[in-house]
C-alpha cells in the first residue's frame, strides 16, 4: 500500500501530489479552504505579452491536473483531525465540511447577487482557486437560521445548491504525510504609520495581487479612479523587530518588481516610485530590474524606508522619506501606495503538527527534519522557510521522490 | 436589413490561451456573442493566409490568442505568431485596409480577465469599422 | 471513404439546455450531411453514458464523432480511449466546447447563443468531414540509460533519483573528480555531439583524448556553475584571491586566513560573464560569523552591490553587523579598485555614506559564481537554446520547472542560474526522477498530429529547418524536406511559414482550418 | 539565387485595376526560397487583393497558380489554358518568368508582381544580400573569394577607396567595405601579393555592357533534324 | 620634364610646392572663377579644379581649367571615374591637353548618393588606379587600352590622392605604391588633422622609399568653426579629427582665427617632415583665405621657374 496524505493544496502540496501520483502513489489531498491553489490562487499573472516567470499559472495548471487525476482524492473544506502512527503507517481521520453547492455549479454568480446577507453567505472560489465551484458559509447563511432563506437555490440555473449536503468524517490509512500548510501574509495593518487600514488608498501587495488578478487593473479604493502616481514600499512587516517578522520574506522583491513592471505595461503613463532597503530580486543576479527601471523615465528606485504615509490635499497620499543618499526628509504625493507585505508560516503550531511531532522554530518555520522523514513525515513548501512558488514546487517534487523511493534506499 | 452584427474570428492556441478562455468563463465572466474561436495547436500554426482568408470570408476583425512569449508551450510559437500578424498588418496597410482589424494577444492560463478584454476590444473595433467595404452586405 | 458522423450533444449536467434549444441543435445536426446519429446525453464525462454513446456510434456505423460538451482537457482522454476501444480513430473525434464558449459566457442572450452554437456545430461538422484517421506510433527505447551531465551536488542528486526508477545512470563529468553516486561515472569527459531524439539519443562523448558514442534515452543537464577564479577587472590586479568556499574551509580547518579579510561580490561593470551569486551571501554571512566567533579581533569587511540575505539569513546579516563585521555597499558608479600604490588595498566608494574608503586586506574572498562556460558546449552538442546570460534556457513552465524545451532533456541547478545547494539538490532530484520515470516505460510515443511534407511542392529552401524549435525538419536524400516524426511536437510553426505550402500539420491542415473559418463566417452571428 | 521582393500592394492594385480575370502565377525556385513568390505569397497576395477590392467595392477574379520554374517554357506550358483563359497574368516570379510568359503568349499581358533585385545569398533567415552582378568574367580567385564588383559600391578593382572607415562602406555604414574584407581575407590566407600589383582596367565586354548575352552549348543544342513538329521547319 | 607644368617644375626643382583648391560654381556663370583666378594669381603653384565634388553638379572642371588658364594661372584638373567611361575620360583628356592643361588629378570619385542627383547611374568603368594606368600608357606610348596607338599623345603631369586615415591603415602605403606603379607623379593627401597618424604613414612611405618616387603634398583644410570640426569627425567617413583639435577650437574665443593658426602650425610642421614636398590647401567655399594663409605660412613669394 502506498497512500500519501497531503495536507495543504498550495503550490507545494499540489506539486507533491502530482509527482506522487506520477510515481504510482495514491494521494489524499486535504485542503482547509474551498479551493486549491493556496496563497498563489489570489495572485495575478505578471505578464502581458512576455512571461515574467512569476509561476502563478503553473499553480493553476497543477491544481487542474490534480482535480482531474483519478488517483488523487481531493477533499476541500476539510481538516485532518487526528493521525495515529501505527507500525510505519498512519491512520488519519478527516473532517470534511459541507459545501452546499455541487459540481453542477457553472460559476455564473447569480446566487451571490441575490444573497441577502450583508457581506454575503455564498461565495465563488477565491481568486483563481480550482475547482470553480461556489460554496456556502453555513455560519452566515440564513437558510440554516430561522429565516430558511433559499434565494440562491431558487435562482441557481443548474440547481446546484444543495442544503442537504452534510459534513463527512473519513478515515484513511496512509504510509506518509506531506505537511504543506504554507504561509499567510503578515498583517500589514500592524504598521499603521504607513497608513494601512487607516488610509483607503494604501493597499497591501496581496490586495494589489487580488485586484490585478480580478480586473487586470489597479484602481484607488476611495474613488475607483486609476492611479497615475504609485508608490511601492518594500519590506513592510519583514526585516523588522516590531510590527512584523525579523527575517526577509524572500519573494516580496520578486513579486513587487514584477507587479511594478506589469503596472507599467498596462499603462506606460503611470509614474512609479519603488522604495526599498535592499533589492533582493530572485533569479535576477544581474539586477535586471534596475536595468529595466533605468530604461523607464516614469520609474524611480529609492533606497529608503518611508517614515510615514499621511493624507494630503485632494486625497493624495504623502509619503515621508529620506532620500537615497542625502538624508534630508522629503514628502512626495501619490495616488496609491502599495505595501509589499512579508509572509509568515501557518499551521506548524496546529494540533495535527503536534501529533505528528513537527517542531516549529520561534518563527513558526518547520525545517526539513531527517528523523521525521524516516518516520514518513515530510514538511514541504514555505512552511520550512521563505520561498517562492517555483522553489516550493521543485522542492516538493524532490520530496515526493524521497517518499516514493523504495524503503531500502531510505535506510 | 438589420443593423450589422460584428463578426470576429479568433485563432486560439490549445494550450494556455484555451485554458484562459475556459477560466474566464468558469469565473462567471461574460463575453460578447460576436466571437467565434478556431482552435489551433499553437499561435505559431497560424498562417498569414488564414487571417487574410478570414477577412476575405467576411470577418470584420481577426485576432490570434497565444501563450505568453517566453512561456509558449512550443517555445517560440507565440513569437512566430506575432511576427505573422505584424506581416499581415503591413499588407493591410499597403492595401489601405485598417490594421486594427488584426491583432495578436498573449495570455496565461491563470489570467481570467484578459480574454473578455480581448473580445470587447476586437468587437469594439469590428463595430467601429463595420464590415470591410460594401462587401459587407453581400453576405 | 464517405464520412459517417455521430453527433453527441452533452447537457453538461443540465447546464446547456438552460440557454440553448437542444431540439433545434439536434434537428440541425440530423439534417446535415454525413450525420448518421445524434445522441443527447446528460454528461459525457460519466462513464456509463460514455459507454452508451460509443455503443450507439458502433450500431449506427459511425466512423467519426462530433461531441458538443465542455473543455477538451477535462474529458477528452477518457473519450478518446472509449472510442478507440470501439474501433473509432481517436483523431476523428471532434470536440466542441459548448459550455465555456457559448452557454456560460453568453447565457443572457439566448438567441445569439443559439446562433453561435449552431454555427460552431456546422463548423465542427465541416471539419469532421475533412478529418483523417491518424495513428500515434510507438518505438522501444534501445537503452534505459539516463545520462547526467555534471557530477556536482545537483548531478549526484539527479543520478540518485533517476536510479530509483530502475534505469541506468551515467554521469558525464568534465573534471577528474570522482563521486559516490549510483551508476557509471565517466570523468574527464564531455558531451560534444548528439544524434537522435529523446528516447533514443546517441551522444558523442569526448573522454580524455578518445571520443566514443553513448546511447541514452534521456538527458539531465546538471553542469552547475563555475566556481573557478575571480574574473572581471579586479582579477588583473589581485593575485591571491580565493573563492568563498575556500575561505569557508580555511576558517573551519585552517590554515587561518590572513586578516584583514575582505569578502566581495564580483565587481564586473559589464555584468555579462559573471553573476553575483545571490545565495553566496547566505554562505558568506555564515562564514564571516564563524570567523568572528573564532577570532573576534580579525577585521572583516563585506563589500557588495546588493546584500541578498534571503529569508532567515537576514538574521545572520544582523548578527554579523553586531559582531563588528563592516558592510560596504557600492553601486554601479563606484566599482572597487585595487590601490595603485598598495596591491593589498581596495578602494571603494561607500554608496550609502558617499565617502571613499581604502580597505586593506590580507585575504580577498569573492562571493560570486560565473556561468559555466561548458554550458555552451553542451547546448551546441544537444542543439538546445541558451539564455543570453550563458545559462541553459528552461522551456515553458507548462513543461515543468526543470525541463528544457525539448522533451526528454531536463536541466537543473546552477546550469539555469545560481542556486543554493539545497535548491540545486532538490532540482536535481526532481529532474532525475522525471528523467527516470520517462525512461522507465521504455517506450516513446510520437506521431499523430504532426508535420507532413508534400515532397513535390518542397523547394528545399531550409526555412522550416531554420525555424523549427525542435529541429524536426531536415533536407533528405531526395533534396526535399522530411520530418523526423520523433522530434516533431506538432506546433505547426513550419507549416505556417513554408513559402511553398509544402508542409501541413495533420489534423490542422490549412484546408481544415480555413474550411472551419469559412463555415463559421457563413453562419449567423 | 535570384532575390526578388513583392511590389507594394498599392502599385500592384493600380497595375491590375483595369482587368477582371487575373492569373497570379508564382514560381517554386528562387523567388519561393526568398519568400517573395512561392505558393504562400501567391495565396496571400490574392487574399489581400480580394480584401482590398472588398473594401473598395470592386470585383476581380483571381486564380492562383505556381509552376516549378517560370523561366522555362515547358513548365509554363503546364498552365497554358489558365494563362489563355485570363485577361492578365500577374507574374510572382522574377522578371525572367514574367518575360518568358510574355514571349510565349505575346498577345497576352504579363505584368510583374515582384521587383527582381539581385543575385544574393541568405545571410540568415529573412536577410538576403547581393553577391554578384553577372559580369561574365569572374576574378574572385584573386580577391580572396569576395566579389569587388558587386560588393563594393564603386565596383573598384584596386580598393579600398578613401571612404572606408572601420571596415564599413561610406555609402552605407551598415554594409561591410568589400575591399577591407578582401584585404583581411587575403592577409589571413597570406596572399596579399595578389593585390600588391595593379589590377588593370576590366574588360566589360563579357558583361551586359557587351550587349544582351546569349550563351550557347553547341553540344547540347538540338539541330533541326532532332526537333519535332513545327519547330523543325522554323 | 613630362608635361612641363609649373607645378612639375617646382616639385622637380625640390622646392616646397603649394597647391590650392577652387570649387567651380553650380552654374554656367564663369565670373566666380575669374574673380578667384585674379585674386589668387601668384599665391600658389597650381590650382585644383574639382570634378563635381561630392557628386554635386558643377561647371565642368576642364572648362573651369580653361577659364583660369586664360587668367594666367595654372590648373590641376580633377577627373573622376564616376561619370565617364574610359572613352569619355580619354577624349576629355585629349580635350584638356588641347586647351593647354598640363596637370591631371585622377580620382575614383564620390558616390552619387552624397550629391544632388541621387537617382543617377554611376559608371566606374575604371577606378583611380586604372585611370592612372590608362593615362600613363597614353602619355608614354600613346597606347589606348583597346590597343589603338595614337599620334600626339597628351603630355600630362599625373597626380593622385590618398587617404592615410581610411581603413585598413596598414594597406594605405601599399595603395600609394600601386598608384606610383600606375604612373602617379604627385599625390595630394586627404586633409590632415591627426599629425601623429600622418607622420606614421609618412614613415611607412619613406621606409619603402616611395618618397623618392612621388611628390607628396600634405592636405590641409582650415576649420572655420568647432562645428565644422565635429562634422568632419563624426559625419565624414575616413576622416580623423583628434579631440585635442576639437577642444582647441571650442576653447578659442575667435574660432576662425584659431583655425587659421592651426593650419599655419601644420604647414610649419610639414615643411620639415621627411618626404613631404608641399602642401595642398582645400578651403571649401573660403577661397579668399588662401593669400593670407600662404603669406603667413612664409610660403610667399612663389618661385618663378
Amino acid at each position: 500500500m502506498n497512500n500519501v496524505l497531503v495536507v495543504g493544496g498550495g503550490p507545494a502540496g499540489l506539486a507533491a501530489a502530482k509527482s506522487l501520483t506520477d510515481r504510482g502513489s495514491e494521494v489524499i489531498l486535504v485542503e482547509k479552504t474551498e479551493s486549491l491553489g493556496g496563497m498563489a490562487r489570489h495572485w495575478t499573472c505578471k505578464g502581458l505579452v512576455e512571461c515574467r516567470n512569476c509561476g502563478v499559472c503553473y499553480v493553476v495548471d497543477r491544481a487542474n491536473e490534480v482535480l482531474k487525476d483519478p488517483s488523487v482524492e481531493t477533499l476541500l473544506l476539510s481538516e485532518v483531525i487526528s493521525a495515529n502512527e501505527e507500525g510505519g503507517s498512519f491512520a488519519v481521520r478527516i473532517k470534511s465540511s459541507p459545501r452546499y453547492v455541487n459540481d453542477d455549479c457553472i460559476g455564473c454568480g447569480k446566487c451571490v447577487e441575490v444573497c441577502p446577507v450583508k457581506g454575503k453567505a455564498i461565495f465563488p472560489p477565491s481568486g483563481n482557486g480550482q475547482p470553480r465551484l461556489h460554496w456556502i458559509d453555513r455560519s452566515k447563511c440564513l437558510h440554516f437560521k430561522k429565516a430558511k432563506c433559499d434565494r440562491c437555490a431558487s435562482v441557481c440555473p443548474t440547481k446546484a445548491v444543495d442544503y442537504e449536503d452534510r459534513a463527512r468524517k473519513l478515515t484513511r490509512k496512509v504510509s506518509a504525510v506531506v505537511y504543506a500548510t504554507g504561509i499567510q501574509a503578515v498583517e500589514a495593518c500592524e504598521t499603521t504609520r504607513l497608513g494601512c487600514g487607516v488610509l483607503q488608498d494604501v493597499i497591501s501587495s496581496v490586495d494589489a495581487e487580488k485586484m490585478l488578478g480580478e480586473k487586470g487593473r489597479l484602481t484607488r479604493p476611495s474613488d475607483g479612479k486609476p492611479p497615475k502616481k504609485i508608490a511601492v514600499v518594500q519590506c513592510v512587516g519583514s526585516r523588522t523587530v516590531k510590527n512584523g517578522v525579523e527575517y526577509c520574506s524572500k519573494f516580496c522583491c520578486k513579486y513587487a518588481t514584477k507587479i511594478s513592471q506589469l503596472l507599467l505595461d498596462l499603462d506606460p503613463e503611470v509614474n512609479l516610485d519603488f522604495y526599498f532597503m535592499d533589492l533582493r530580486t530572485l533569479y535576477e543576479p544581474q539586477d535586471e530590474f534596475k536595468t529595466w527601471a533605468k530604461g523607464k523615465k516614469t520609474v524611480k528606485l529609492i533606497r529608503s524606508m518611508p517614515a510615514s504615509v499621511s493624507l494630503g490635499a485632494d486625497g493624495k497620499l504623502l509619503v515621508r522619506s529620506s532620500g537615497d543618499t542625502d538624508l534630508e526628509i522629503k514628502e512626495e504625493p501619490y495616488d496609491l501606495v502599495m505595501l509589499s507585505v512579508g509572509m509568515k508560516p501557518v499551521g506548524a503550531s496546529e494540533e495535527l503538527a503536534r501529533l505528528l511531532g513537527i517542531k516549529p522554530d520561534s518563527y513558526g518555520f518547520a525545517k526539513r527534519d531527517e528523523q521525521l522523514e524516516m518516520r514518513g513525515i515530510f514538511v514541504a513548501g514555505a512552511l520550512a522557510e521563505p520561498m517562492d512558488i517555483e522553489e516550493a514546487s521543485v522542492r516538493a517534487m524532490a520530496l515526493a521522490r524521497r517518499i516514493a523511493r523504495p524503503k531500502e534506499a531510505k535506510a | 436589413m438589420a443593423e450589422h452584427r460584428p463578426r470576429v474570428v479568433g485563432f486560439c492556441c490549445e494550450k494556455h490561451a484555451m485554458d484562459a478562455v475556459v477560466l474566464s468563463s468558469r469565473s462567471g465572466r461574460k463575453i460578447d456573442a460576436s466571437v467565434r474561436l478556431v482552435q489551433v495547436p499553437c499561435a505559431g500554426r497560424v498562417d498569414g493566409m488564414h487571417i487574410l482568408r478570414a477577412l476575405e470570408d467576411g470577418a470584420d476583425a481577426v485576432f490570434v490568442l497565444g501563450c505568453l512569449e517566453k512561456n509558449c508551450y512550443y517555445d517560440t510559437g507565440s513569437i512566430e505568431g506575432r511576427k505573422r500578424v505584424n506581416y499581415v498588418k503591413s499588407m493591410l496597410a499597403e492595401a489601405g485596409v485598417e490594421q486594427e482589424r488584426v491583432e495578436m494577444f498573449n495570455v496565461a492560463s491563470s489570467n481570467a480577465w484578459m480574454y473578455p478584454e480581448v473580445v470587447s476590444k476586437m468587437v469594439e473595433v469590428a463595430k467601429r469599422l463595420g464590415p470591410i467595404g460594401r462587401g459587407g452586405e453581400e453576405r | 471513404m464517405k464520412a459517417a458522423i455521430q453527433v453527441v450533444i452533452c447537457k453538461c449536467c443540465t447546464d446547456v439546455p438552460l440557454v440553448l434549444d437542444l431540439s433545434r441543435l439536434e434537428k440541425l445536426a440530423s439534417d446535415s450531411d454525413n450525420v448518421v446519429s445524434v445522441a443527447v446525453v446528460n454528461a459525457v464525462c460519466d462513464g456509463k453514458e460514455l459507454a452508451g454513446i460509443v455503443k450507439n456510434a458502433v450500431e449506427k456505423e459511425a466512423d467519426r464523432a462530433v461531441v458538443l460538451a465542455c473543455h477538451k482537457k477535462d474529458f477528452s482522454p477518457a473519450l478518446a480511449k472509449a472510442y478507440k476501444r470501439a474501433g473509432i480513430n481517436e483523431f476523428l473525434v471532434e470536440i466542441v466546447n459548448l459550455r465555456e464558449e457559448v452557454v456560460v459566457p453568453i447565457k443572457d442572450d439566448k438567441e445569439r447563443a443559439q446562433a453561435k452554437a449552431e454555427t460552431i456545430l456546422n463548423a465542427a461538422l465541416a471539419r469532421a468531414r475533412m478529418l483523417t484517421p491518424l495513428e500515434r506510433k510507438k518505438e522501444d527505447m534501445r537503452t534505459r540509460n539516463v545520462v547526467i551531465i555534471g557530477a556536482g551536488v545537483t548531478g549526484q542528486a539527479a543520478a540518485g533519483a533517476a536510479s530509483e526508477s530502475g534505469v541506468h545512470t551515467i554521469i558525464i563529468e568534465k573534471s577528474t573528480r570522482t563521486v559516490k553516486a549510483p551508476g557509471i561515472i565517466m570523468s574527464r569527459s564531455q558531451v560534444v555531439g548528439a544524434k537522435g531524439y529523446s528516447g533514443n539519443y546517441e551522444l558523442e562523448i569526448q573522454a580524455g583524448e578518445k571520443s566514443e558514442t553513448l546511447e541514452c534515452a534521456a538527458i539531465v543537464i546538471a553542469s552547475g556553475g563555475g566556481w573557478t577564479h575571480l574574473k572581471g577587472p579586479l582579477a588583473k590586479s589581485v593575485k591571491d584571491s580565493i573563492p568563498l568556499y575556500e575561505l569557508f574551509l580555511r576558517v573551519r580547518s585552517g590554515p587561518a586566513p590572513k586578516g584583514p579579510i575582505v569578502v566581495i561580490d564580483t565587481p564586473d561593470p559589464a555584468g555579462k560573464t559573471m553573476k553575483t551569486q545571490d545565495y553566496a551571501w547566505a554562505a558568506a554571512l555564515e562564514t564571516v560569523i564563524d570567523l568572528k566567533k573564532r577570532s573576534p579581533e580579525t577585521v572583516v569587511y563585506v563589500v557588495f552591490q546588493e546584500m541578498r540575505a534571503f529569508g532567515v539569513s537576514e538574521l545572520d546579516y544582523k548578527l554579523a553587523a553586531e559582531m563588528g563585521v563592516k558592510f560596504v555597499r557600492y553601486d554601479k558608479g563606484g566599482f572597487p579598485k585595487i590601490d595603485q600604490k598598495d596591491p593589498h588595498k581596495i578602494v571603494v566608494k561607500d554608496a550609502s555614506q558617499g565617502d571613499v574608503l581604502s580597505v586593506p586586506f590580507g585575504t580577498l574572498a569573492f562571493a560570486s559564481i560565473p556561468m559555466n562556460e561548458s554550458n555552451q558546449v553542451i547546448a551546441d552538442a544537444l542543439r538546445i537554446p541558451m539564455a543570453q546570460d550563458g545559462g541553459i534556457r528552461r522551456g515553458s513552465l507548462q513543461r515543468g520547472p526543470v525541463s528544457t524545451p525539448r522533451p526528454g532533456i531536463f536541466v537543473c541547478g546552477s546550469a539555469l542560474f545560481p542556486k543554493p545547494r539545497e535548491v540545486a539538490r532538490a532540482e536535481g532530484e526532481a529532474a532525475g526522477s522525471l528523467a527516470g520515470e520517462y525512461v522507465k516505460g521504455g517506450v516513446i510515443e510520437f506521431g499523430g498530429s504532426v508535420a507532413q511534407v508534400t515532397a513535390e511542392k518542397c523547394s528545399a529552401c531550409l526555412t522550416c529547418v531554420r525555424t523549427c524549435p525542435y529541429e524536426a525538419p531536415f533536407i533528405g536524400a531526395a533534396s526535399k524536406a522530411e520530418i523526423r516524426t520523433q522530434l516533431c511536437q506538432g506546433c505547426g510553426v513550419c507549416a505556417g511559414i513554408c513559402p511553398s505550402k509544402a508542409i501541413d500539420i495533420l489534423h490542422y491542415t490549412d484546408d481544415q482550418v480555413m474550411e472551419q473559418t469559412r463555415v463559421i463566417l457563413g453562419g449567423d452571428f | 539565387m535570384i532575390v526578388a521582393k513583392r511590389k507594394p500592394l498599392k502599385e500592384i492594385a493600380e497595375m491590375i485595376a483595369p482587368f477582371n480575370k487575373i492569373a497570379v502565377i508564382g514560381c517554386r525556385s528562387c523567388v519561393a526560397i526568398c519568400l517573395a513568390g512561392g505558393e504562400k505569397e501567391v495565396k496571400m497576395l490574392i487574399s489581400a487583393l480580394k480584401v482590398k477590392n472588398k473594401k473598395e467595392g470592386r470585383k476581380q477574379e483571381f486564380e492562383g497558380l505556381v509552376v516549378e520554374r517560370q523561366c522555362e517554357r515547358e513548365w509554363v506550358k503546364e498552365v497554358e489554358d489558365k494563362i489563355l483563359g485570363s485577361d492578365l497574368v500577374l507574374s510572382m516570379a522574377c522578371s525572367l518568368g514574367c518575360q518568358t510568359i510574355g514571349d510565349m503568349y505575346p498577345q497576352k499581358l504579363s505584368f510583374p508582381g515582384l521587383n527582381t533585385g539581385m543575385f544574393g545569398v541568405p545571410e540568415e533567415q529573412g536577410v538576403w544580400s547581393e553577391m554578384c552582378v553577372g559580369c561574365g568574367n569572374c576574378i574572385i580567385h584573386t580577391t580572396g573569394g569576395i566579389c569587388p564588383i558587386s560588393r563594393c559600391a564603386k565596383s573598384m578593382l584596386n580598393g579600398p577607396c578613401g571612404g572606408s572607415a572601420n571596415g564599413k562602406c561610406e555609402v552605407n555604414l551598415e554594409v561591410d567595405c568589400a575591399w577591407t574584407a578582401i584585404y583581411d581575407r587575403l592577409k589571413l590566407q597570406n596572399r596579399l601579393d595578389l593585390i600588391e600589383a595593379v589590377t588593370p582596367a576590366k574588360d566589360w565586354s563579357t558583361s551586359h555592357a557587351g550587349g544582351r548575352r546569349v550563351y550557347v552549348r553547341e553540344d547540347a543544342k538540338l539541330v533541326p533534324h532532332q526537333k519535332k513538329g513545327r519547330e523543325a521547319v522554323q | 620634364m613630362i608635361a612641363g607644368s609649373n607645378l612639375e617644375k617646382v616639385l622637380e626643382s625640390g622646392k616646397f610646392a603649394v597647391t590650392c583648391e577652387i570649387g567651380p560654381p553650380q552654374s554656367s556663370n564663369p565670373e566666380p572663377l575669374v574673380h578667384h583666378a585674379r585674386m589668387l594669381k601668384g599665391v600658389a603653384d597650381a590650382f585644383n579644379l574639382t570634378d563635381n565634388q561630392t557628386a554635386v553638379v558643377r561647371l565642368s572642371s576642364i572648362a573651369s581649367g580653361a577659364i583660369i588658364l586664360r587668367e594666367g594661372i595654372e590648373p590641376v584638373i580633377q577627373m573622376t571615374c564616376r561619370d565617364r567611361n574610359r572613352i569619355a575620360l580619354m577624349s576629355d583628356l585629349y580635350g584638356a591637353a588641347a586647351l593647354g592643361v598640363k596637370n591631371v588629378l585622377c580620382l575614383t570619385g564620390d558616390h552619387q548618393v552624397f550629391g544632388n542627383e541621387k537617382g543617377s547611374k554611376n559608371v566606374f568603368d575604371l577606378d583611380s588606379i586604372t585611370e592612372l594606368q590608362v593615362f600613363d600608357a597614353l602619355r608614354k606610348e600613346g597606347k589606348q587600352p583597346g590597343g589603338e596607338v595614337i599620334k600626339d599623345p597628351p603630355k600630362m603631369y599625373l597626380g593622385c590622392a590618398e587617404n592615410p586615415f581610411a581603413t585598413p591603415y596598414e594597406w594605405r602605403v601599399s595603395r600609394l605604391a600601386k598608384k606610383i606603379a600606375a604612373g602617379a607623379n604627385f599625390c595630394q593627401t586627404q586633409c590632415i588633422y591627426d599629425m601623429d597618424m600622418f607622420a606614421k604613414w609618412m614613415e611607412g612611405v619613406c621606409a619603402r622609399g616611395l618618397d623618392k618616387k612621388i611628390h607628396i603634398l600634405a592636405g590641409i583644410m582650415p576649420l572655420k568653426t568647432v562645428g565644422a570640426a565635429r562634422y568632419m569627425k563624426n559625419k565624414v567617413p575616413g576622416m580623423i579629427v583628434p579631440d585635442h583639435i576639437i577642444d582647441r577650437m571650442k576653447s578659442a574665443k575667435d574660432q576662425k582665427e584659431e583655425g587659421i593658426k592651426l593650419c599655419i602650425e601644420q604647414i610649419e610642421a610639414f615643411k620639415s617632415m621627411k618626404g613631404v614636398h608641399g602642401v595642398h590647401i582645400m578651403a571649401v567655399a573660403w577661397e579668399d583665405i588662401y593669400p593670407r594663409l600662404v603669406k603667413e605660412a612664409g610660403l610667399l613669394p612663389r618661385p618663378v621657374l
